[in-house]
C-alpha cells in the first residue's frame, strides 16, 4: 500500500490528489489517506467565539496550545467537518473511501501529554490543561482488513489519548506524524504533499531542489537544509523509515497529478537506507532533529 | 504586611531549604534551584508550592 | 448482533448503556450503537452565530431545515464531536468501539432532497436548498467484517447523500430511521432507548404501559397510542421490522442497565410478526403512518 | 408604473393560460392551477416564473 499526506489547508481543494487516488486505487494499488488542516481548526474555534492559542516551546518551535475548549473544537473540524467532507469528495471520485479518526478502533494511540514546557515573556513555564499526545501504537490490522476489503481509509487526528488512571480521550496529534507511523506499521511508501517541490539545499534557489537521500550522510544533509515547516516533514519521513516505511517522497501538492509525480521521483525522495545501519535508534534521530526557529 | 516588593518565599521539596523566588514569578513558571540546580515548577502561590518539573518531550499537534 | 439507538441529547450521559454494551461485548454478543444528538447540534448551529431553523411540514410535523450552514455545523457536532467523544467513551469502558458516520464506506446512502413541503403563515411553499435524505441502502458488509474482527461501530447521521448530477455530499438524516435501516439490513434485534418506559396506551396514565405488540392489530393500537416524538419512534420500529429485523424494543434510556432491561422485556417489545402476513410492504406501513401534530 | 395592489400575472406552465397570483405572493409558494388544480410552484417573481410543483415525500433528520 502507498500512506498520502494530503494537507488541510483552507478549503481543502485536494482536487488533484483526489484524482491521482482515484487512479491508484483503480489500479488495483491500496492507499491510504492521511489528512491534516490546522487552519480550518483555527477557523473553527475562531467561529465558535474563542482565540486559537499558540505558545512557543523551549527548542522555539511554536505549536498549538490544545485546551479543553480547542480540542472539542479540533474534532469537530477535523474529524467532523474534514474528515467527512474529504470522504465525500473520494467517493464522488469512485474511491470507496471510509474516514476514520485515530480514536476510531485505537486507530492511532499513545499517552496523553497534559502538560507541555514553554517559553513566554522570557520565562520558562509549564502549561498544563494541554490535549495533544505521542503516537505509539497504529492498528495497522484495522487498515489491513479494510484495504483487504477494497475500501481506502482516509485518516485524521485527533489521536486516541490514553492517561494514567486508564481515562481515554481525543487528544491533538501532528498529521504528519500520523502519516508517518501509519506508514511504518504497514511498511508502507510515504508521499508528503507540501506547498513547495521539496527539499531545497538552499530554500532561496530553487536549483538547489535535493533529488534523493540514500546515506545517513544524506539524511543529515537534508536535515541541516530543512527550516521549519519543512523541519517537521523531514522529522516524519525519517520517523517513518525508522519505523519501517520503504520510502518517503516529499513533493509539491500544487504539480499535476501530484502524488503519482512524487512517486514518479519529481520531489525529493528519502530511502529506507538514509536511516539503516545508523546505530542510532528512532529516539536519537529525533534528538538530532535540531529544528531551526 | 507583605509589599509588592517583598520576595516571594518557598521551600525546596527535595532540599527542603527556603528560596527565594522573584516578585513577579506566576504560577508554571519554572525555577532553578539554587541548591541543586532542579527544575522546580511553581505549583501554586497560595499557598506557594515548588514541585520537581516533569521531563516533557514535544509532541506538538495540529 | 443487537442494534443499540442511544439519543445524542444535551451532554450524551449514556453512562447506563455504555457499561451495558460493554456486559454484552464480554458475553460475546456483537453490537453495533446509534446515536442521534438534535440537541447538541442546535447549541453547535448557535454558537457558531447562527440560528437553528425549523420547520413544519405539510402534514404538521416540525423538522430541522438543513441549509449549507446548518449541514457544516450538523457534520461538525454529529460526526466530529458526538461521535468522536461517545467512541473515547466506549473505548474507555473497554469496547473497542469504531466511530462511523453514514457516509464512511457509504454506510448509509440514498438520495439527497434538496426540496421539502413546509407550511409558514398558513401558506403552503417549497424550500430550496435541504440537506436531507432518505436511507436506500446500507453497507452491511461493511459492519459485518468489523464485527466479525471483534469491534463495536459507533455510528451516527450525517447519511451518504447522492445527488441527481452523481454528487456525493453528506446530508442530514434520523437516527432512529439510522439504526432501523441497520438493525433491517442485518436482520438484528432494535433497541430504541427512549426518555419514557415504552409506548403507552394513554400516555398521561403509567398502568398503560403496551408491553407487547404481535399481530398488526396490536400494531394500529401503538401506531394510534403513539403521538409526536414517540411517533417517529414507532415508525423506526415499523420500518426495521419491515426491513428484516426480527424484534424492536422500545425502552427507557434511564432505567438501571437500560439495555440489558429492555432486551428482559421491560418496555414495549414488537414482533417481527406484527408487520408479518400484512399485505401492505413497507411503503404503504409508512403511508398508513398518521403522525398526529 | 404597478401599484403594490396590482394582481401578479403568470403564465401557467401545463396549459399556458394567464393566472393571477395574490399580491402577497412569494419565492417557494405552491399555488393550485385555477384551470388543472395541479401545484404549481413560484420560482421566481423577477420574472415571475412557474413550474409544476415536485412530490415531495417527508424525510426528516436529526
Amino acid at each position: 500500500p502507498v500512506v498520502v499526506k494530503i494537507g488541510g489547508a483552507k478549503a481543502v481543494d485536494p482536487a488533484g490528489a483526489v484524482g491521482d487516488v482515484a487512479a491508484l486505487a483503480a489500479d488495483g494499488r491500496s492507499v491510504v489517506v492521511v489528512h491534516g488542516g490546522s487552519t480550518v481548526v483555527d477557523e473553527t474555534i475562531e467561529r465558535l467565539g474563542m482565540e486559537p492559542e499558540y505558545v512557543e516551546s523551549a527548542s522555539g518551535v511554536t505549536g498549538r496550545f490544545t485546551d479543553a475548549d480547542a480540542m472539542e473544537a479540533f474534532t469537530m473540524a477535523m474529524a467532523g467537518k474534514l474528515n467527512t467532507e474529504l470522504t465525500a469528495l473520494f467517493r464522488e471520485a469512485g474511491v470507496d473511501a471510509v474516514g476514520l479518526s485515530g480514536v476510531d478502533g485505537g486507530l492511532l494511540s499513545g499517552p496523553r501529554k497534559s502538560a507541555v514546557r514553554v517559553v513566554e515573556d522570557g520565562k520558562r513555564k509549564i502549561r498544563r490543561g494541554e490535549h495533544s499526545g505521542k503516537i505509539e501504537s497504529v492498528n495497522a490490522d484495522l487498515l489491513a482488513g479494510l484495504l483487504a476489503d477494497g475500501y481506502t481509509p482516509v485518516v485524521s487526528p485527533p489521536m486516541e489519548g490514553t492517561e494514567s488512571d486508564g481515562g481515554v480521550t481525543p487528544v491533538n496529534a501532528d498529521a504528519d506524524r500520523a502519516a508517518a507511523a501509519v506508514a511504518g506499521a504497514l511498511g508502507a511508501d510515504l508521499v508528503l504533499l507540501t506547498d513547495v517541490a521539496g527539499v531545497y539545499a538552499d530554500p532561496d534557489d530553487p536549483d538547489t531542489l535535493i533529488e534523493s537521500a540514500a546515506t545517513p550522510a544524506d539524511l543529515e544533509a537534508i536535515e541541516d537544509a530543512a527550516e521549519g515547516f519543512m523541519g517537521k516533514k523531514v522529522m516524519a519521513a525519517t520517523e517513518a523509515l525508522s519505523g519501517g516505511s520503504g520510502r518517503v517522497f516529499i513533493a509539491d501538492a500544487n504539480a499535476t497529478d501530484p502524488i503519482l509525480a512524487a512517486l514518479d521521483g519529481s520531489g525529493t525522495t528519502i530511502e529506507q537506507s538514509a536511516v539503516d545501519g545508523t546505530d542510532e535508534d528512532a529516539e536519537d534521530a529525533e534528538e538530532t532533529e535540531a529544528v531551526d526557529a | 504586611m507583605t509589599t509588592d516588593t517583598d520576595p516571594v518565599l518557598a521551600e525546596d521539596p527535595i532540599t527542603g531549604e527556603e528560596i527565594e523566588l522573584p516578585a513577579d514569578v506566576e504560577v508554571g513558571e519554572i525555577i532553578d534551584s539554587p541548591v541543586t540546580g532542579t527544575e522546580l515548577e511553581v505549583i501554586s502561590l497560595d499557598p506557594v508550592t515548588l514541585e520537581e518539573a516533569p521531563e516533557l518531550e514535544e509532541d506538538w499537534g495540529e
